[in-house]
């Protein structure tokens, strides 16, 4: 944590990218917090004022290593209740751009292509909300050279959207909502007690 | 007939002598006059048994997918088959830049069925005219309008002329009339929900789940099916009710902004069951609600890659 | 005893936005409804909805956030438009596709579910049972059929 | 209230507007209107008899449409003076009233407005300020749930003359409450809405929760801040006072109020900041505390009295620290909200100013005005040299301080009249005016000075006085960084920049030249901008034509808040000239020089130019040789 006016201090680094500018207008007024659900649903840590205040006091290693950084969607249902007019997404955008090109890891289980199946029809390409997902040529076993779909997990928010239009279920994420474990749940109820074969 | 396929074989030589293709789809004669096959033809191949005419049965576009981008296929296409190679390329299963589609206009093509059902399967001739089909089975010389043994897909056919051919051979021909097409659905929707429903569990029913309907569609081009897929098993995979109505109404709703309408699934299912009703209606909606046709173009995405904010007006809340 | 209509809740994991509904989603629900949470409404794959119905679910209910307030940015609209196709596509082979309901619920939608809950049950019990699909066989006990 | 009504020297026009303002300092003409109440004033006795027997009711405004009125009203029972009024609108014309009324005979329903004009030495402003509506901000649901009130609202249903005669009760059951919410800054410090601190919100809310204890101990009361605000004296005492009757304070904006649909209680939703939690609370009752706004007609009054706004809709000051009280026009004085958010203590101490100010005006015999006065030469106006007065300084004058008598008469300034802008000098075309401590001669000898050394480096900035000039001063306070090659010029408006300048500039081989005025709304000369930026279109042209690199020539209008603007400007127009080579530099300035001196040939015929001219470059000389001698 330094105030020396150094060239490229962390929060210059978040402010030269587009969505990052106007962090330091941040107040700390929570109405992000609030207003966002990931931490009520998903993660008590999460904050996203706090990963502002993390910026503009350029404690970068804390930044990275904060859930926030990995977990926000980029919905922006805080960015139009911020009575500054942070772009608030758009900070926490630029602060994992900058963590993705030095070595940081998501913490969320992204999206993954059985290679196998996938016939690289394009669709959860142009499904995905984040553009995480290109066409790309690859060797794959049996298979040989071919296009599949690639997820970039720098990208990747685990929506699943993309499971949901692939027609040959080639592509899903690994998480608590995987097909797999939808339709054992909905198998494990509309099963009749007491029905065997 | 002959002058066309003469104007084929020198077009095709042309593409292998100037080096523009690797490979031509195309049809050949078979041992029966009834059924044309499709064939695969290299450079230095014979020319020699290549055919064309209102026999042949299969959408081409369905080898399409089966050879690597980089091969530079030479295609003959009817005016489904041309948008069917569209909806492939949009769906980048090749590459438009290694295509080269050597239009035909299509008159429609004959149901099989509809012959043999008056005569029997060993037909020894086949001939053919603008207005009139003619086989001979059994020494015997039969003689049909032609628009009465053409394939019910081909009597709705809106689009009989190749969409954007590298080459078109043969005239075109007038654009068929939407309005039977719609008449079709209209028809079918006035129907009480009983009435279809009986209509849909009695087509689904014959169902044998042999899959020659995704085999015909040049648009199954899935590695794995989603009636194979396992774990989950999305469908019971024998031919209980429940197996053949979830894979009628899934098959067909795959199709959605996809399917060409060019009637290969029905001509190819061995129970003669009665499918593109729903995909007719499929592509209806897509027409009604987003101005989409499939194949129409080898770049616009169909509409369920893309979505609109305005999409949520037309929903349920 | 009259038995309530089976219903399937898919549930967008993010839509209630009051912590009691999301509490009594999780854990109030009577057995005749089964919650299926989903991180998106625009994960549910037609799949899941034709297997609901399959299984013999009466009805299936989907709820989520409103379109602009998807948490994935619009994401729940790219599903949209195939589940209301899939729908016209159920109504025009016979099925009822009342059975099939779509709530979206705003931010400020304090205890709407239940009531949408509730009302979904009563159209249920009008609707009459004859149309629908033929049900899947269950799987024998212990056999992968999942 | 009643005091200055019984003060036989103050004369109380209430239900009156002012139409119309005209003359200048000492002597305003102003134009009221006095509208019609339908009660004769001389004879109503205030009984109130009509109001008892009229059949209708309306919304009382002054209640919060909590209450009730009939439609013979008075605005509040402390009314001053104590006249009853028929709202027509609302009237059935039942004239049970005239009735009542009886022998008074007070009710004349056949009275119009009418338009009375005044002599009027000098003018306060106290129009006060009104309150933002909250219903436009949707995740707060007031208008929506019954429940959710204004403080406005709270401060009729908490007081003992209100309609609920101070017992709190809730809209949507009448029952008490006992967990009562505040929300502070409700479109203030939001720049969505209006971004400024409405100033006395956090007083006031820790005020109405204080008194709320004070009577009801058993409730629950929470306010939700983003920074609680008490500078004055006691403030921070009261403050402590609430804190330690238990008044419970949220760091925290809510970002949502959800309401159970039977029981109409209210579900805050906010981060707890000190917590870093989210946390969600059930009030009975939320009292969302509104941004304090300019009246709804502050910008048709600022256009009556010709006094400019500053930005957020405010009446603007003359200076913000050393003329807080005072309108940039003289005899215009102001009182209160209407110049910015004040509480009563400031309030009363700008109204005490805003009389002493106005009393000097109203005692003295004579009055002084700014001395920056235009001044015609009579012998060199066309109506002399030529026999026709062309008029073009009338034309240009914003106040109708020119007066052309007749074609043979030279024009003529009536002095009083006059604000300075020095329009009328730039645009006349014999330079047969002139403007008092802004004269020609001093400008050039200001610029002369300025460029004396290395012109070619310098960017000379012409600033008007009320916007670009406080712009660079707001730059300067606010530590933006700009070009030390900047020199800047004082003209009281970009209407005096004188095209004649800009020609002497380059002509002295400027590097680069920056005309900057107020933005086209905000002109404090009302359309003294309009005719600069119409020179400033015409020299940019010419300038094209000359082929002159593209940036030595730049107009930009800049406000007096936009610090960061007059910086980057600046800025950007030292990368045209970094970008330039200088001997290119050197060149155009040259190839430029014959057709300035050709454009400044009348130049020096105007008086005291060519003596200023000759006294600066003495003096220039005098610079360059001290400079150039080793020290």
């Amino acid at each position: 944590m330094s105030h020396s006016g150094s060239s490229q201090s962390f929060a210059d680094e978040v402010k030269a990218i587009p969505g990052g500018e106007f962090v330091e207008l941040c107040f700390s007024c929570g109405t992000c917090v609030s207003k966002c659900m990931i931490q009520q649903k998903l993660e008590p840590e999460y904050n996203p004022r706090r990963l502002l205040r993390m910026v503009i006091m350029d404690m970068k290693e804390d930044a990275f290593d904060s859930p926030t950084t990995w977990l926000c969607s980029a919905c922006d249902l805080c960015y139009p209740a911020c009575p500054q007019q942070i772009h608030i997404s758009g900070v926490i955008t630029a602060v994992k751009e900058i963590a993705v090109e030095q070595g940081g890891k998501t913490t969320l289980k992204t999206a993954a292509v059985d290679q196998q199946t996938c016939v690289s029809c394009g669709l959860c390409a142009e499904a995905c909300p984040y553009e995480a997902i290109s066409l790309v040529q690859t060797k794959v076993p049996y298979r040989g050279l071919v296009q599949v779909a690639q997820v970039d997990p720098g990208k990747c928010m685990a929506c699943g959207l993309c499971s949901a239009v692939c027609r040959s279920t080639s592509i899903g994420v690994p998480d608590d909502y995987t097909d797999k474990a939808l339709m054992e749940n909905l198998w494990d109820w509309l099963q009749p007690e007491g029905v065997t074969f | 007939m002959s002058e066309l396929i003469a104007k084929l074989k020198s077009e095709i030589k042309r593409l292998f002598d100037e080096d523009v293709v690797d490979v031509v789809i195309a049809f050949k004669k078979a041992d029966s006059p009834l059924r044309p096959q499709p064939a695969f033809y290299r450079k230095g191949d014979s020319l020699e048994d290549l055919e064309y005419n209102s026999l042949c049965q299969n959408n081409l576009a369905n080898y399409l997918t089966r050879y690597p981008h980089e091969t530079r296929i030479g295609i003959v296409v009817r005016g489904c088959e041309s948008r069917s190679v569209n909806a492939l390329v949009v769906e980048k299963q090749h590459p438009r830049e290694n295509l080269f589609k050597i239009g035909i206009p299509c008159q429609g093509i004959v149901d099989l069925r509809k012959i043999v059902k008056q005569t029997g399967e060993d037909v020894s001739g086949y001939k053919e005219d603008q207005e009139k089909i003619s086989v001979v089975f059994k020494n015997k010389e039969y003689q049909f309008d032609r628009k009465d043994v053409l394939h019910d897909s081909c009597l709705r056919c809106v689009h009989p002329n190749p969409v954007n051919p590298d080459v078109l051979l043969g005239d075109p021909l007038p654009e068929g009339d939407p309005g039977v097409l719609r008449q079709a659905v209209e028809s079918f929707e006035a129907l009480t929900k009983q009435e279809r429903y009986t209509w849909f569990q009695q087509e689904a029913e014959r169902c044998i789940r042999c899959y020659a309907c995704r085999e015909a569609c040049p648009m199954c081009y899935c590695t794995e099916c989603f009636v194979d897929h396992n774990p989950p098993r999305w469908t019971e995979s024998t031919i209980s009710p429940a197996g053949t109505q979830a894979w009628h109404i899934i098959r067909a709703f795959h199709q959605t902004g996809r399917c060409t309408s060019c009637g290969a699934c029905e001509r190819a299912c061995p129970m003669d069951i009665k499918m593109t009703y729903l995909t007719d209606k499929l592509n209806e909606d897509m027409l009604n609600q987003y101005d989409f046709a499939p194949g129409m173009d080898d770049t616009t995405q169909p509409p369920f890659a893309s979505f609109n904010l305005d999409d949520k007006n037309r929903f349920v809340a | 005893m009259e038995t309530k209509p089976k219903i399937a809740l898919f549930q967008c994991q993010w839509c209630l936005y009051s912590e009691p509904d999301q509490y009594w989603v999780d854990h109030n629900l009577p057995p005749s409804i089964r919650l299926m949470k989903v991180s998106c409404t625009g994960r549910i794959n037609t799949l899941h909805i034709l297997n609901a119905i399959q299984g013999g679910a009466d009805g299936v209910m989907i709820s989520g956030c409103r379109p602009e307030k998807c948490h994935f940015k619009e994401g729940n609209l790219s599903a949209l438009r195939q589940h209301e196709e899939f729908l016209n596509l159920l109504d025009y082979i016979g099925y009822e596709r009342d059975r099939v309901r779509f709530v979206w619920l705003d931010l400020q939608d304090r205890g709407r579910i239940q009531q949408e809950l509730a009302d979904f049950e009563n159209k249920l019990q009008e609707l009459s049972t004859a149309n629908t699909l033929a049900t899947r066989i269950n799987a024998p006990e212990g056999e992968v059929h999942v | 209230m009643v005091d200055a009504a019984r003060q036989p020297r103050i004369d109380v026009r209430t239900y009156t507007e002012v139409e119309k303002v005209e003359g200048f300092v000492g002597n305003f003409k102003v134009t009221l209107r006095e509208k019609a109440k339908h009660v004769l004033a001389d004879r109503c006795n205030g009984c109130g008899d009509c109001a008892k027997v009229c059949p209708v009711e309306v919304p009382n405004y002054f209640e919060m449409n909590l209450a009730p009125r009939k439609a013979a009203y008075v605005p509040m029972s402390q009314s001053v003076p104590l006249i009853y009024n028929i709202d027509l609108d609302a009237c059935i014309h039942c004239y049970k009233c005239v009735e009542a009324c009886g022998p008074l005979e007070a009710i004349d329903f056949s009275q119009e407005d009418k338009l009375v004009e005044e002599d009027i030495g000098a003018i306060i402003v106290a129009t006060g300020f009104s309150h933002f509506d909250p219903s436009v901000m949707e995740e707060y649901g007031y208008s929506r749930y019954p429940n959710v009130i204004t403080s406005m609202e709270m401060e009729r249903l908490n007081n003992s003359a209100g309609p609920t005669a101070g017992n709190l009760i809730r809209p949507s059951d009448h029952k008490n409450p006992k967990r009562l919410a505040f929300i502070n800054c409700v479109g203030s410090r939001d720049k969505r809405y209006n971004p400024s601190c409405s100033n006395f919100c956090c007083m006031y809310s820790i005020k109405n929760a204080v008194l709320l204890k004070q009577m009801n101990p058993d409730v629950d009361i929470t306010i939700y801040y983003m920074d609680i605000r008490t500078p004055s004296k006691g403030y921070e005492e009261f403050y402590d006072r609430a804190r330690e009757l238990g008044i419970h304070f949220t760091q925290g904006r809510p970002s949502m109020i959800t309401e159970d649909k039977e029981t109409h209680n209210l579900f805050v939703h906010s981060e707890d900041i000190t917590l870093g939690k989210v946390i969600e609370e059930e009030y009975d009752m939320v009292m969302l505390n509104q941004a304090a706004i300019p009246q709804p007609d502050q910008d048709h009054m600022s256009s009556v009295l010709n006094v400019a706004q500053s930005p957020g809709g405010w009446f603007m000051e003359y200076h913000p620290k050393l003329r807080p009280m005072d309108s940039p026009t003289d005899g215009i004085f102001f009182a209160g909200a209407c110049q910015g958010p004040k509480d009563i203590p400031s309030s009363v101490a700008q109204g005490s100013a805003a009389a002493s100010r106005a009393s000097r005006i109203l005692n003295s015999e004579k009055w002084e005005i700014e001395p920056t006065v235009a001044v015609v030469w009579p012998e060199r106006c066309s109506a002399t040299t030529r026999g026709r007065a062309c008029g073009i300084c009338a034309k240009a004058c914003p106040y109708g301080a020119i007066n052309i008598f007749s074609p043979e008469i030279p024009a003529e300034v009536v002095t009083a009249k006059c604000h300075g802008c020095g329009a009328c000098v730039a645009e006349c075309p014999e330079d047969a005016i002139t403007q008092l401590h802004y004269t020609d001669a001093q400008i050039l000898a200001q610029m002369r000075a300025l460029l004396a050394d290395k012109p070619e480096e310098k960017i000379l900035a012409f600033r008007c006085h009320w916007c670009s000039y406080g712009g660079a001063d707001l730059a300067g306070t606010s530590h933006f960084e700009y070009t030390a090659n900047e020199r800047g010029m004082r003209v009281m408006c970009s209407a005096r920049m004188d095209t004649d300048f800009i020609y002497e500039a380059y002509r002295l081989g400027a590097g680069a030249v920056l005309y900057s005025g107020c933005h086209p709304q905000d002109c404090h000369y009302i359309t003294g901008q309009l005719i600069g930026a119409k020179r400033a279109e015409r020299l940019k042209k010419m300038f094209e034509r000359m082929e002159m690199t593209d940036g030595r020539f730049r107009v930009e209008w800049i406000s007096a808040a936009e610090g960061d603007k007059y910086a980057r400007v600046l800025n950007e127009m030292q990368t045209v000239l970094d970008n330039m080579d200088k001997d290119e530099l050197r060149a155009e300035i040259e190839r430029l020089k014959p057709d300035m001196e050709k454009r400044l040939k009348k130049f020096p015929n105007v008086p005291g130019v060519s003596e200023s001219m000759a006294y600066s470059d003495t003096l220039v000389s005098a610079i360059n040789t001290q400079k150039k001698e080793p020290a």
